[in-house]
């Protein structure tokens, strides 16, 4: 079990890697779109607290700490935004397309949805094999409009797929709101007329998502099928670094700011007397240089020859 | 009325197409713009920026993340007696609608015996050069040219994003119109409608003597480029902006190049199977004799779009490979590209 | 009203000349694919019995009986299953792809869900216009698992489109049968969870088919947003002219036949005393004449020379 | 294991795609054939007839209406150490579930670096002839070929439809697999593996002095049928099968034209911008000093397919057109069909 001051330090981290993204950004260190998830941590650090190594992972382009959370190295994330051979990706996906074999982490996809079908197809691979790996998959509330997510969420319960349907709902799709978008706003009532136990937590409380998710893997793992989770959730910044914010007010953010998870998880460990300023200016140092090496590694990363350009768009293999 | 625009201004490519959304929706009451991010977001790339705010939420429908869904829904519109300009965000996305757009848009009118037609403006963001790598950043532009019962439209200066879309609306039959997202930031000089000219027709944008470079969107402004500086070389190139790739004109390119011998065609698409290769064709059904050299391609290479700036620049089209392949049609070689 | 007389007559010329087609399709007159909706009359016959001209209907490739049920003429239907000129598609669509602009009737659509998107523009358009018609769309229960199924129900929803989505669930999607191919069989609970009304009824009694129909047209006339009716039918006949049926017994298809929407009303009408054998024997007669006229009609009307091949691609008319 | 072919067997296309499933079921339990009522109802061409009830639902999977989520799904299952099989009922329906195959299939080996493929098998029936009108004829295969991160491939004779299959599901790499509806009830002989070739290479199916017919797929017969013709007309056409729209075995084809000097492309597709462009840039491309006469390009007429015999007949290749652009071709002038 991971103990509360660890999910404290990897939302931490995650925060903090983030937030480091920012200037690099407008240093143009790192390019194309760039998605973050400040605010949103206590998700995806509270379901990755519980996977295993041969459970594997889908996202979005909003996937830096879900990739962190399955255990993708800061460095090699850190260096696929900077566009360099060392990244997770080799340099070629940037912050949208973060993969690791090696981690089952399977993206980092910038097409809205089109990660669904994948983890049904990941969670029967696992089943025909007789392995024991669940898909966690997560997607944004607006996916939930794509015609990707029934399908997927159909084939999923027909076949007892193992994957872990896990919304991020932070009320957004870009600038548009859930009630603007979806004619019914109760996502788990959705989700669940797939035939498939659905349930909504609170997606700021890591100890909520982590209960939540517990029973959901209880009934995934025992190959009882797919399980849908709503995650309550906020995005205290941008879309992007190109969103002018014009659809939310600065008033609505403050609110929600208020149920930061970091600060609803260190207030409990703090009343608890697990956690004081010290230990706190200890983590938060500690955390911060080991970005710093992260970045510092991903500076000196070496960028892919253009005569390489061609490779990998089919396999290097001889198969004659 | 939305005011008429005043004769031979400049604006960005962006702020054109804004105009003639606005104008378009004010003017006719059977217009809406639809689609994702449209309204109150202000638009992905900012197009629709404000006009939400001015012409409600009737005219400017934000749409959920439904591409199939609003895309049929806004050929249903069009059934309907509405004339709906359907936004998708990017060309890549389009494929999630192509069901749609192929097998009914580009259908009804034929296998109702006439009965039906679809005057459906689709508008879509295409191409590369931001870094949005494999997912973002492809040119399906002419890849759809392919398809019968629908019409393809590229704008390339400023003047064509102001004044295509009411010739669009116009259309009685399907049009999509692909902007290519290099542009909305340039300006150029607007006239005005009536000197747009006939959408579907190709335009020479500079008139040269020694060979023909065809293009259209995104690539015109380094065609151009390219041009200048062959003509510093003493090479005097013919700009072509198809302007139009579904139907092509045959007529002007194959004109040029009765004039030039020589073409090099240069396209943002794949090669492999694009646009390029249609072009090609074409002239060397009709310009067999007239050819003094084989015929030239610039595309992008045929890769998934990789996101570090140093090999999405190798992958794009460029003044340097259009130079090159602009001399090796002079030399009455041809630059192969094998990928 | 429709008199429960003209409702079984309705019924019964469509029978007859769906039974028709058969014959018509082994000698060749008729070619492509051939779905018949025998065994499923109720719900065209009933739903149609509802619309007025201000209506409009998108139907399947199973689709003759709904182009009666909107008026579109017995011969310009057998004419366009023939390929005639003087078919209702100009001979250019075959069975699969009746039209009617005249009838609001927009196909006749072979793309599993495709026309769906379609209704929900339809709606749109007429709102937006402030017209009172409403869109009857039809499908069966298969063209729930497609993605264009949700989506066009939660934008119908959203933007309150008047829209009456009439499922025909005949229990197969072609060989597939709705258990195999549906996690959740309970088809109004799925179509409700986009936050519409969604009734169920017996789809072999006309007049409950009318009775539910009649409480949707209520609240979409209303103004008040689309409706999902699923109508428990069964075809007869087999999918289309090749199928060899594989996939269910003779006895199931015996046990619904003892339910066929014929007999059902039939037995009614002789109960009340309102039919007796020599009407039945009457109208049976009447109604294959006037089939046979339509036959000879369409054996009689020509065809498109070639040389119009290329006509309809685009309009013809100079938008120069 | 599945028992080995007899050596030179006769078989109709449909046995030999039958034979190919069963056998790579049997020999591998990595693979399973999944899509619509490829189970109990036997296959809607009736292909895969018989194998549920001798392989079970676990390996022939019977899909809800879902294209675009069972091929993602299909290829979600080959990353995870599948091989799936996954079958489209028509190549018209692909269009669903083209942004999986697109954005997705196409994409992830070059996204990932190199890390993921995605060893899928998607097959496709395709092409008219049967009166299926507008929504079920087309013939999306060479369009398809422009894709890069896939492959295309066309069996046209009965021993490709055997050995094509097991070639694909050995490929690291996305295989698409159209079979032309037109073939499947067509016999010839099938011999062993080892002598089907590099399914990528272009065959010679019938060598030729005079000129190239370039071809592949559900065309091959009716162009084998005109070079007969032809060959009674003194004119010895050699016909080329493509075999493979992407990538496209250029060499081939390119020798065959330097030998013949004259081509004509047969291509069931749409004539603009379809693979007959690509063939057709190619070989200007490469031939441009060794062509005797502009190459001509018999494709389907560019119309959604009316459902009437005679229509339709008029829309697809004929053997009478493809004499004529072989006449044409052969007095060095061209056919140009204007649509
Ligand atoms: C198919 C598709 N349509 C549109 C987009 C553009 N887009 C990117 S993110 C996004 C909003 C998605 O919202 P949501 O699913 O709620 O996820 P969030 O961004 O809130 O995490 C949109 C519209 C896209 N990437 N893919
Ligand atoms: C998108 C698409 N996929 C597959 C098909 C092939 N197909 C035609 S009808 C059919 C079954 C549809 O079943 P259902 O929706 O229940 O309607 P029914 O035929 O029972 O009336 C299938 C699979 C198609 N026409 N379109
Ligand atoms: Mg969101
Ligand atoms: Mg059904």
């Amino acid at each position: 079990m991971t103990t509360r001051m660890e999910l404290l330090r990897t939302m931490l981290f995650m925060r903090r890697f983030e937030e480091r993204c920012v200037p690099l950004y407008q240093q143009q260190a790192i390019r194309g779109f760039l998605h973050l998830s400040v605010g949103q941590e206590a998700v995806a650090a509270g379901v990755g607290s519980l996977l295993g190594p041969d459970d594997s992972v889908v996202g979005t382009y909003r996937e830096h700490i879900h990739a962190l959370a399955k255990g993708v190295p800061a460095d090699a994330i850190m260096a696929e935004m900077f566009g360099r051979i060392s990244g997770c990706s080799g340099g070629r996906g940037g912050s949208m397309h973060l993969f690791s074999a090696d981690h089952r982490f399977y993206g980092g996809n910038a097409i809205v949805a089109g990660g669904l079908p994948l983890a049904v197809g990941l969670g029967l691979a696992d089943t025909h094999f007789g392995r024991s790996g669940v898909c966690a998959c997560f997607f944004g509330e607006g996916a939930m409009a794509e015609g990707a997510f029934h399908e997927s969420m159909n084939l999923a319960a027909l076949w007892k797929s193992p994957v872990l349907f896990a919304c991020e709902n932070n009320l957004y799709a870009m600038g548009t709101s859930l009630e603007r978008s979806a004619a019914s706003t109760d996502l788990a009532m959705r989700a669940g007329s797939h035939a498939m136990p659905a349930l909504s937590v609170d997606g700021m409380d890591v100890e909520a998502v982590i209960e939540a998710t517990q029973r959901a893997l209880v009934h995934l793992r025992a190959g009882q099928g797919p399980v849908f989770v709503e995650y309550r959730t906020y995005r205290f910044r941008p879309h992007s670094m190109y969103d002018p914010e014009l659809y939310r007010t600065k008033q609505e953010v403050e609110r929600w700011r208020e149920r930061d998870p970091l600060t609803m998880l260190g207030d409990r460990l703090r009343a608890s007397g697990e956690l004081d300023d010290e230990m706190w200016s200890a983590m938060l140092a500690e955390v911060d240089d080991e970005i710093e090496v992260a970045v510092e590694r991903a500076e000196a990363g070496g960028i892919e020859p253009v005569d390489d350009l061609a490779r990998y768009v089919l396999a290097e293999v001889d198969h004659g | 009325m939305a005011e008429p625009a005043a004769m031979e201004t400049e604006m960005t490519c962006r702020e054109a197409m804004r105009a003639a959304l606005r104008e378009s929706i004010i003017d006719d009451d059977r217009v809406v713009l639809m689609g994702e991010d449209v309204g109150a977001y202000g638009g992905c790339f900012a197009v629709s920026s404000g006009l939400f705010d001015e012409l409600g939420s009737e005219r400017i429908i934000d749409t959920p993340l439904s591409e199939l869904g609003f895309v049929g829904a806004g050929i249903g519109a069009a059934l309907g007696g509405m004339r709906p300009i359907v936004e998708i965000m990017t060309g890549n996305f389009s494929l999630l609608a192509l069901d749609q757009i192929v097998n009914t848009a580009a259908t009804l009118r034929h296998m109702s015996g006439g009965q039906l037609g679809v005057p459906i403006v689709i508008r879509l963001a295409t191409g590369g050069g931001r870094q949005l790598a494999a997912q973002h950043s492809h040119s399906f532009d002419g890849w759809f040219g392919h398809i019968p019962g629908i019409k393809v439209w590229s704008p390339g200066v400023a003047e064509d994003f102001r004044w295509m879309l009411s010739a669009a609306l116009a259309d009685p039959d399907p049009v999509l119109i692909f902007e290519h997202v290099g542009l909305y930031g340039r300006s150029g000089p607007v006239g005005a409608r009536s000197d747009a000219g006939d959408p579907e027709r190709a335009v020479i944008r500079r008139p040269g003597r020694d060979l023909s470079l065809i293009t259209f969107g995104g690539t015109l402004p380094m065609v151009l480029d390219a041009a200048t500086e062959l003509f510093g070389d003493g090479v005097d190139a013919e700009v072509v902006d198809l302007r139009c790739l579904r139907p092509l004109d045959t007529s002007t390119m194959v004109e040029s190049v009765r004039r030039t011998h020589r073409a090099v065609i240069i396209d943002e698409g794949w090669r492999s199977g694009g646009i390029s290769a249609e072009v090609s064709a074409r002239l060397a059904e009709h310009c067999f004799y007239d050819l003094d050299a084989p015929i030239g391609r610039v595309c992008s290479r045929e890769v998934p779009m990789p996101y570090p700036a140093h090999l999405e620049a190798a992958a794009l089209p460029s003044v340097e490979r259009i130079v090159e392949a602009a001399r090796a049609a002079m030399d009455a070689t041809v630059v192969v590209e094998t990928w």
